[in-house]
């Protein structure tokens, strides 16, 4: 009989290398590693050997450097005289609120769209299926390019908007006039919205170099109240209907716990709007909605909301029609068996595909270049690379926050998963 | 008859009183799928108390008159009276009428984000309001009763299909129903599963449940039925006591049909 | 060095105008024509020997700097001003100016404007990545103004904004307004407002660090210049190089000395740099003169005999 | 007691009903009314607030489109018809300008003599392709095959002075021997792109046949060394000969043996075509050739990374996941942006490479890491026991990889694929950011900046959008189609 | 013994012959999985054309065993020999070790988008480089073998669960496998197919293959076997010739085991 031998390392032989599983994927690996680095080292040696040819450097200084240009909508203050690095921030700042608006509207487009799909109403389920096959068969930009055509083209020119003596002794009415009790203009320059002005406003706090609002602050943290308040009512209404069966009716109590904070904040805040009036060759006064943002918000929106729905309808048809008639059989009414069964399943296996098309309306932002709306590729991509020749800086930074915005979002999603992750055998 | 699973429990067939009232109330009922006639002229009249099997070959409607039963599906004519109340299109008597009968599916159907318990309570706490302290000692006694009371914060996912099965059983049982439907509760079991469920079943049926079964075990219809129906294309062919049935059927077709499920 | 990589490739790379008519913009049939194009042909004519060797890249005012930093294009024509920075910090090279220009205004003549000075709070579309960008913020920082920037990557998207009225006026260099004009379907319903609030020397740049290739360029476009200041014309520069009584267009057209072999061409490069589409003046009047649609005057861009500021260092 | 009831219940048919029609309730468009449009208050108002859409939009564009005007030659002119037409307040659509432009949108500045040859290259790979993508026609196929002939006749006729029946004849063939080998798919799906790339790479831009045929050669070298080397050396030399001796061919051998050859045929028209600058490529010719050719490599590439990121091996996985999340962490247009203005910096100086072919580059490597995403999902899906099967039947990785695991993998997949090839045709509309002409903007500008039709805004829109449609909701509705097939056949 | 499915062919013992050849030698093989040991001091030698069954409780180690035969689970000490071929981490004696032994799994594991014949013929022509007709002709020679010649270009799932397995069979077969390996083949079908897969089993015990069989058929193990082989927390507890082992367990463990299943 053989005796007992102990691993076979005695005797090495080369090829072993290769056939030998214990050290075929360290030899492939090794093999790997030396190509990728030597692609690396060739770039970069090209790189090096470019940039001295061309005399230049690679350094972020500029970023301190005065940019000197305006920006026309700008969150954070912003003037001419700031450096690179702040234009940067207020278009990253354009940039996510963009995103983080339209993946708001895109949802609820997109889950009304979705669940109407479902509808037993023929003609309305017809609708939006046309409604989703043609938006996003067509490429984005072309949705873009085509609501800021509309906003642009269809709407009235501010000064359309004017009323002159001559036009009221003779009785004739303006080209345009505004909506919502005058307090509303949709120009082709943007929309107009009245904006918020505090009579007995608390001033303001710098921190650092972002001047804060006393008044936001205030309104945002009644808003944040209220909602706790709300939920607080809801677990209590929980917990009754725990201990004695009955769920108290509270839609009233929550409705007054959500917007009873915000309104004496804003009361004693003494509160007002203030509308746009049409002065100059433009409406002042008032907040201006540009409609490069319109454009680029509605047509993302609109996009991106076709697939949400349709990964609305998936989530929800994945749900077997076993469960809605468990559910039933059990007495459950349909809108509690939505909310009790389907939808916390659909949840499941909606959420992962949303967070997808989030991060890609996130990055079909950047198309904002089509419509001039001053995102951060507008910004730092944008203008700052050109009046300062920084390109590579530029890129590199704009890829890397980029990079950087999907890996939160996208790790946001891997906790969600793994924390709602059926539990099977 | 080859089924290895026949029933092997003592049977106590001294409590399975049936009742002169009546639980379920069908008269000359019809339901089209489109323009198909799927049940035609269904008359069934079921006692508090009763344990009816139905057989029949596929398709032949079996599975849409329980549903019917409960207004999972709607019929087209003629009427239902369950428990007294009549099955229209009244929200509050359908809603009235599921919350009596409980409903046992082939595929058991589970809520699979839920526990067992949650599974359990659920309807109970939103449909009876039911305090959640008293549904969970409920649930957790029926639990018992079809003997997997460990597995209460388990998910459907990690039972065996059995288990998964006697689970529904016990949901619906929560909710107190006074009439059970099955709809070929073993069909989608392993051999070994099988027999937990017709355990199950039969000590229900002791109790003195009513029940609708539509299976072809028919070991256990023997066993447990006070009558077998047998229906065919959408009707009741025949229906007769188990022993009658099996040992002396008339109609034809239930001749037909037997020789085939106890042949093979 | 890039004479060898143009002449290696056989073709050269020209930065040009994504669209400004006149200046550079394709036909129907995609044929590149303009102020600037010239430019570039005369540079392939006197380098490769054939005005029609060019591979035209469309540029934005935005790309434009990366493409040429970059390598993508050999030499940009494409009205880019003459500053220090770009000059300096942006490592370019200018090799001249072609057209002296200053930045303008242009709104809807019904807006009732007639000065710069009058446009507080008017929205102003502009193009992102320029000089008049930054002039822009300057001029009304200065005297005290607000506006509204709507920025915008290329001419075509600029007009056709500002036609729709999304913004008030729109500015740029005057040239380009003139020429942006022209192209307008009722060009009398608009109107450039009389300052010109910067100095914007518009010329082809090269690459820092290649003196050899700047020097071609630099020549070049002195030899259009000096072409017209002696007459020499894209229908006589034939007959001219036979041999002149003037030296200096000898020297220039090759006929006496080798100044070619000095920037590393051969004799002739002048000869075909002229003849490619003519001297300066030639170009100036078919792509952007008076009697072309944009109408522009020659003003500053006379020669330095007419009083205007085109002066072409000797052939020497 | 219970005997006794069931007794008195005993029951036999001895007739059996006939199926009676249904209720007029159940029945006719009544019915249908009632359960799809009237079943209840929320739907009747949804219906009310549907139709009225419905007419608002109706409303809004049926005028515009009813007052079309198709024959005109500058906006002008079609404004002036549609008053004379339908009076000074009618608006209406302007699509002379399509019938102008047509062939702006189709080929941008494609010159118009070579038109042909976009179009031979479009019809190649229908005929090419057809074999693959609808099996289960074979016969009608061979019909549609005749009428593409036909067509191709015809382009020969209507375009060709001078078009030589020797390359239609040496197309014709290829293309034939295609269709015919093309419905054994996993084998052909390898190579066949490459042909057919080669091919269309010559058609589009032109040149010296021996130009795509030395490339194409470069493989065959490569898979003749792997052929002689592998018996005699063992697979791991071979398989590095096939990587080097393509490349030392590419490198070294392949411009003397295209110089001799275009020397020995200088420019002779079956083996020489008038060369195309990729500046002149745009519309939808452009949009075709980034779209097809991005589609054909990304899917392999795909693969690979899917393949790379399951991998066992740590290194070559983290490059793999590095990758892929870096792709799919950036914008599609700051890539494009890096491939066209940046990428010089990483390059020796002096080399020169087309934009178009480096766009092509960057959609694809986009494409492909979206793809292995959808792959790796695929794979996954895979049960463990067909791995197991593979290795127990002694078939090696990559054995097993092409012929059980990556077949079973690629149908699972399709419509992710299928929905990711959509997103990468649509895509190609961004590198108008990159100062190429692309159908919907950069063609559209084109037009709109010439003085004929400046101030058109709807029209090139809707016709650009209309077409992307098309291409894009046919391709959607193919998948359908193909997994209910592969359904169908395997069950 | 309670199985329905008891080896009704009469089976020609006297093919069976076991040479003096050693096929299989496993000497102190261990093996962990992790920080668990799955195989303990595994000592065992088949000789070839011996018919072995393993068998015991869920979980002792069965499958892991004979998956290291084959090594589709790498053991981490001692040394297992098949056919000559020690089995280390060379690649090319793995290779060479699995084109010599077949396996057949519990859930057959065909490859559903390959026909029958694919399924069958896909090996031989890209491991062995038979051509194709003749790979198509061996196929087809043992598709009869297993009964299902007509079944050729179906696809798998067009298969029921036996016929399935008996293509698995077949497919391994088709590399000519000197030892053949069989991991609960039986357990995943239906009673009434679980004899067409023994018949084919015993048809091929007949012809003097060498195989390892983990199976709970204990009717096949009688008729069969040369030895059945009973592990236990990864170690081998007990082997014998089937009759001993049958009626005259030795060890505790094996007689409770042998109750068990012969009990139920
Ligand atoms: N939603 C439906 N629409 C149209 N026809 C249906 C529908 N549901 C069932 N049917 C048809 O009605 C008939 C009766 O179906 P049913 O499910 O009641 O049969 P079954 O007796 O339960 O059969 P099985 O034993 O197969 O479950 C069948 O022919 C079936 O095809
Ligand atoms: N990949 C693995 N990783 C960790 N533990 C494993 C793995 N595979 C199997 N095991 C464990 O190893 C032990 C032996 O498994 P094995 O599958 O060999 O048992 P078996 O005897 O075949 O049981 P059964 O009759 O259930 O198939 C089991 O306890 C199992 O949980
Ligand atoms: N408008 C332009 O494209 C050029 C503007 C200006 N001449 C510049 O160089 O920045
Ligand atoms: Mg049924
Ligand atoms: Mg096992």
């Amino acid at each position: 009989m053989a005796t007992f031998a102990d691993t076979p390392k005695a005797n090495f032989r080369l090829g072993m290398l290769i056939y030998d599983t214990r050290y075929r994927s360290v030899t492939i690996q090794i093999v790997v590693l030396f190509l990728f680095m030597a692609g690396a080292a060739w770039l970069l040696n090209n790189l090096f050997t470019n940039l001295a040819e061309r005399g230049k450097d690679l350094s972020f200084s500029f970023l301190w450097y005065r940019a000197g240009y305006d920006i026309n909508q700008t969150l954070i203050p912003y003037t001419n005289d700031d450096t690179h690095f702040r234009a940067m921030l207020v278009g990253l700042v354009n940039t996510l609120l963009v995103a983080f608006l339209g993946c708001v509207a895109a949802t609820i487009i997109g889950v009304v769209v979705g669940v109407l799909r479902l509808s037993s109403n023929w003609l309305v389920a017809r609708l939006m299926t046309i409604y989703v096959e043609i938006f996003r068969n067509v490429p984005v930009l072309l949705w873009i390019l085509v609501t800021f055509a509309i906003f642009t083209e269809v709407t009235p020119q501010p000064r359309d908007f004017k009323v002159t003596d001559q036009m009221i002794a003779e009785g004739q009415e303006p080209a345009a006039s505004m909506l919502l009790f005058d307090s509303v203009a949709i120009t082709n320059r943007g929309t107009f919205i009245p904006k918020i002005v505090y009579s007995r406003s608390l001033g303001e706090i710098h921190l650092g170099f972002l001047p804060i609002s006393i008044d936001t602050l205030l309104v945002l943290a009644s808003i944040v109240f209220g909602v706790l308040v709300f939920r607080a009512i809801g677990n209590n209404a929980t917990k009754v209907q725990e201990a004695t069966g009955v769920r108290p009716v509270t839609w009233w109590k929550r409705l007054l716990a959500l917007f009873g904070p915000l309104l004496i904040v804003l009361v004693a805040l003494g509160f007002s709007l203030q509308r746009p009036t049409l002065g100059g060759f433009n409406f002042t006064g008032g907040v201006l909605v540009l409609n490069s943002f319109m454009a680029l918000w509605i047509g993302l929106t609109l996009y991106t909301a076709a697939f949400i729905a349709e990964i609305v309808r998936a989530g929800i048809l994945a749900i077997s029609k076993g469960q809605t008639e468990a559910a039933y059989a059990l007495g459950l009414r349909p809108g509690r068996t939505m909310n009790l069964v389907i939808l916390p399943q659909a949840l499941r296996v909606i959420i992962p595909p949303l967070i997808s098309q989030y991060l890609n309306l996130t990055k079909n932002s950047s198309l904002a270049i089509a419509v001039s709306y001053m995102d951060l590729r507008g910004t730092l991509g944008g203008i700052t690379l050109n009046q300062t020749g920084r390109e590579l800086e530029c890129m590199l930074l704009m890829m890397l926050i980029y990079l950087v915005l999907s890996l939160l979002i996208s790790s946001g999603m891997n906790v969600y998963n793994n924390a709602v992750r059926l539990k099977e055998r | 008859m080859a089924d290895p699973h026949a029933v092997t429990r003592e049977i106590n067939r001294s409590q399975m009183q049936v009742s002169e009232e009546i639980a379920i109330e069908i008269v000359k009922m019809n339901k089209w799928y489109g323009a198909f006639h799927v049940l035609r002229d269904i008359d069934l009249t079921v006692n508090r108390g009763e344990r009816i099997v139905i057989a029949g070959p596929s398709g032949s409607g079996k599975s849409t008159l329980i549903r019917c039963i409960n207004r999972l599906e709607e019929h087209q004519s003629g009427k239902i009276v369950v428990d007294g109340i009549e099955l229209t299109s009244d929200l509050k008597n359908i809603d009235k009428v599921r919350s009596e009968v409980g409903m046992v599916f082939q595929h058991f159907n589970l809520f699979p984000h839920l526990t067992i318990l949650e599974n359990c309570t659920l309807a109970p706490i939103w449909v009876r309001k039911v305090p959640k302290k008293e549904a969970e000692a409920t649930a957790m006694h029926f639990l018992e009763k079809v003997k997997i009371p460990e597995q209460a914060n388990k998910y459907p996912g990690q039972l065996s299909g059995g288990q998964q099965q006697r689970v529904a059983i016990a949901r619906s049982l929560c909710m107190k129903p006074r009439i059970m439907l099955f709809d070929e509760p073993t069909s989608a079991l392993d051999p070994e599963m099988i027999k937990e469920v017709l355990d199950t079943m039969i000590e229900l049926a002791e109790e003195g449940m009513t029940m609708l079964c539509v299976t072809h075990e028919m070991g256990f219809a023997q066993a447990v039925a006070n009558r077998v129906i047998f229906m065919d294309q959408g009707q009741i062919v025949e229906q007769n006591e188990p022993t009658e049935f099996f040992n002396n059927p008339q109609s034809e077709r239930t001749k037909l049909f037997l020789s085939q499920i106890l042949g093979h | 060095a890039t004479l060898d990589d143009v002449k290696a490739r056989g073709e050269l790379n020209c930065g040009v105008n994504t669209g400004l008519v006149g200046f550079a913009a394709p036909d129907a049939n995609g044929n590149w024509q303009g102020f600037d194009v010239a430019i570039c042909k005369a540079v392939a004519a006197a380098v490769l020997g054939d005005a029609t060797k060019i591979k035209y890249v469309p540029t934005t005012s935005e790309t434009r700097f990366t493409a040429l930093a970059s390598g993508e294009i050999d030499v940009l024509a494409r009205n880019t001003t003459w500053t220090f920075s770009r000059d300096t910090d942006l490592a370019f090279t200018f090799t001249g100016v072609n057209y002296y220009d200053g930045q303008g205004f242009m709104v809807k003549k019904d807006l009732g404007v007639t000065s710069a000075k009058e446009l507080d709070g008017a929205t102003v579309c502009i193009q992102t990545g320029t000089t008049t960008e930054l002039n822009l913020a300057d001029f009304f920082k200065v005297n005290n103004m607000s506006y509204q920037p709507v920025a915008i990557q290329t001419n075509a998207e600029g007009e056709q904004q500002f036609l729709a009225g999304a913004c008030d006026a729109y500015t740029t260099d005057a040239s380009g307004l003139a020429a942006t004009r022209a192209a307008f379907a009722s060009p009398d319903d608009y109107i450039i407002l009389p300052e010109i609030i910067s100095k914007e020397p518009l010329g082809p740049l090269v690459r820092q660090g290649d003196d050899q290739w700047a020097d071609i360029n630099r020549w070049v476009l002195n030899a259009l210049v000096a072409a017209e200041e002696y007459g020499v014309t894209s229908a006589n520069v034939e007959e001219l190089s036979k041999g002149t009584d003037n030296p200096e267009i000898n020297r220039m057209l090759g006929n006496e000395g080798d100044l070619g072999a000095m920037i590393g061409l051969d004799k002739d490069w002048a000869k075909r740099a002229v003849s490619a589409s003519g001297n300066y003046g030639e170009i100036f009047a078919a792509t952007i003169g008076e009697s072309t649609p944009i109408g522009l005057a020659r003003g500053l861009n006379a020669q330095w005999t007419q009083g205007g500021l085109l002066y072409s260092p000797p052939f020497r | 007691m219970s005997d006794l009831h069931s007794e008195s219940v005993a029951f036999v048919r001895d007739t059996m009903l006939t199926p009676q029609s249904p209720p007029a309730s159940q029945a006719g468009a009544i019915k249908w009314l009632r359960e799809n449009l009237f079943s209840g208050p929320m739907n009747t108002i949804l219906t009310i607030l549907g139709v009225g859409i419905v007419v608002y939009l109706v409303n809004l564009g049926l005028p515009w489109f009813l007052h079309s005007v198709w024959n005109a030659n500058s906006l002008a002119e079609c404004r002036s018809a549609i008053t004379a037409t339908w009076g000074p307040d009618a608006h209406g659509a302007c699509w002379a300008m399509i019938r102008e432009r047509w062939s702006q949108f189709m080929f941008g500045f494609y010159p118009n003599v070579f038109y042909w040859r976009p179009i031979l290259a479009l019809l190649l790979l229908f005929v090419a392709l057809a074999p693959i993508l609808f099996a289960e026609f074979s016969n009608r196929l061979t019909i549609a095959g005749g009428v593409v002939a036909a067509l191709v006749v015809w382009l020969a006729a209507s375009y060709g002075e001078w078009l030589p029946v020797g390359i239609l004849a040496v197309v014709a063939a290829i293309a034939g021997l295609l269709a015919v080998q093309g419905t054994k798919w996993p084998h052909n799906l390898i190579w066949f792109p490459i042909v057919y790339a080669g091919i269309a790479f010559w058609l589009l831009w032109g040149g010296s046949i021996f130009t795509p045929i030395a490339a194409l050669a470069g493989i065959v070298v490569g898979w003749l060394a792997f052929r002689i080397l592998a018996p005699i050396a063992g697979n791991i030399v071979a398989v590095t000969a096939a990587v080097v001796a393509p490349v030392l061919w590419w490198y070294f051998g392949s411009e003397p043996v295209i110089d001799l050859l275009s020397r020995a045929l200088p420019r002779v028209e079956p083996f020489w075509l008038p060369p195309v600058d990729s500046d002149q490529f745009g519309g939808f010719v452009l949009a075709f050739v980034i779209g097809l050719t991005g589609i054909a490599f990304s899917l392999p590439m795909g693969i690979v990374l899917a393949l790379g990121r399951r991998s066992d091996m740590l290194l070559v996985k983290a490059l793999c996941v590095g990758f892929i999340e870096f792709i799919r962490g950036v914008p599609l247009i700051t890539l494009l942006f890096t491939a066209s203005l940046l990428l010089n910096y990483f390059l020796p100086p002096g080399t020169n490479f087309d934009i178009i072919l480096r766009v092509i580059i960057m959609v694809t490597l986009f494409s492909a890491a979206y793809i292995a995403e959808v792959i790796r999902g695929g794979l996954a899906a895979l049960p463990r026991g067909q791995y197991e099967a593979a290795d127990a039947l002694g078939l090696d990785y990559w054995k097993a990889q092409r012929l059980i695991i990556m077949p079973q993998a690629l149908k699972i997949s399709i419509p992710g694929i299928v929905s990711s090839f959509i997103g990468l045709f649509k895509d190609t509309t961004l590198v108008v950011f990159v100062a190429l002409l692309d159908p919907l903007k950069g063609i559209t500008d084109a037009v709109r900046a010439s003085i004929e039709w400046k101030g058109i805004y709807w029209e090139p829109y809707i016709f650009v959008g209309a077409i992307f449609f098309l291409v894009c909701f046919s391709m959607s509705r193919y998948s359908m189609y193909l997994e209910n097939r592969l359904k169908r056949e395997h069950r």
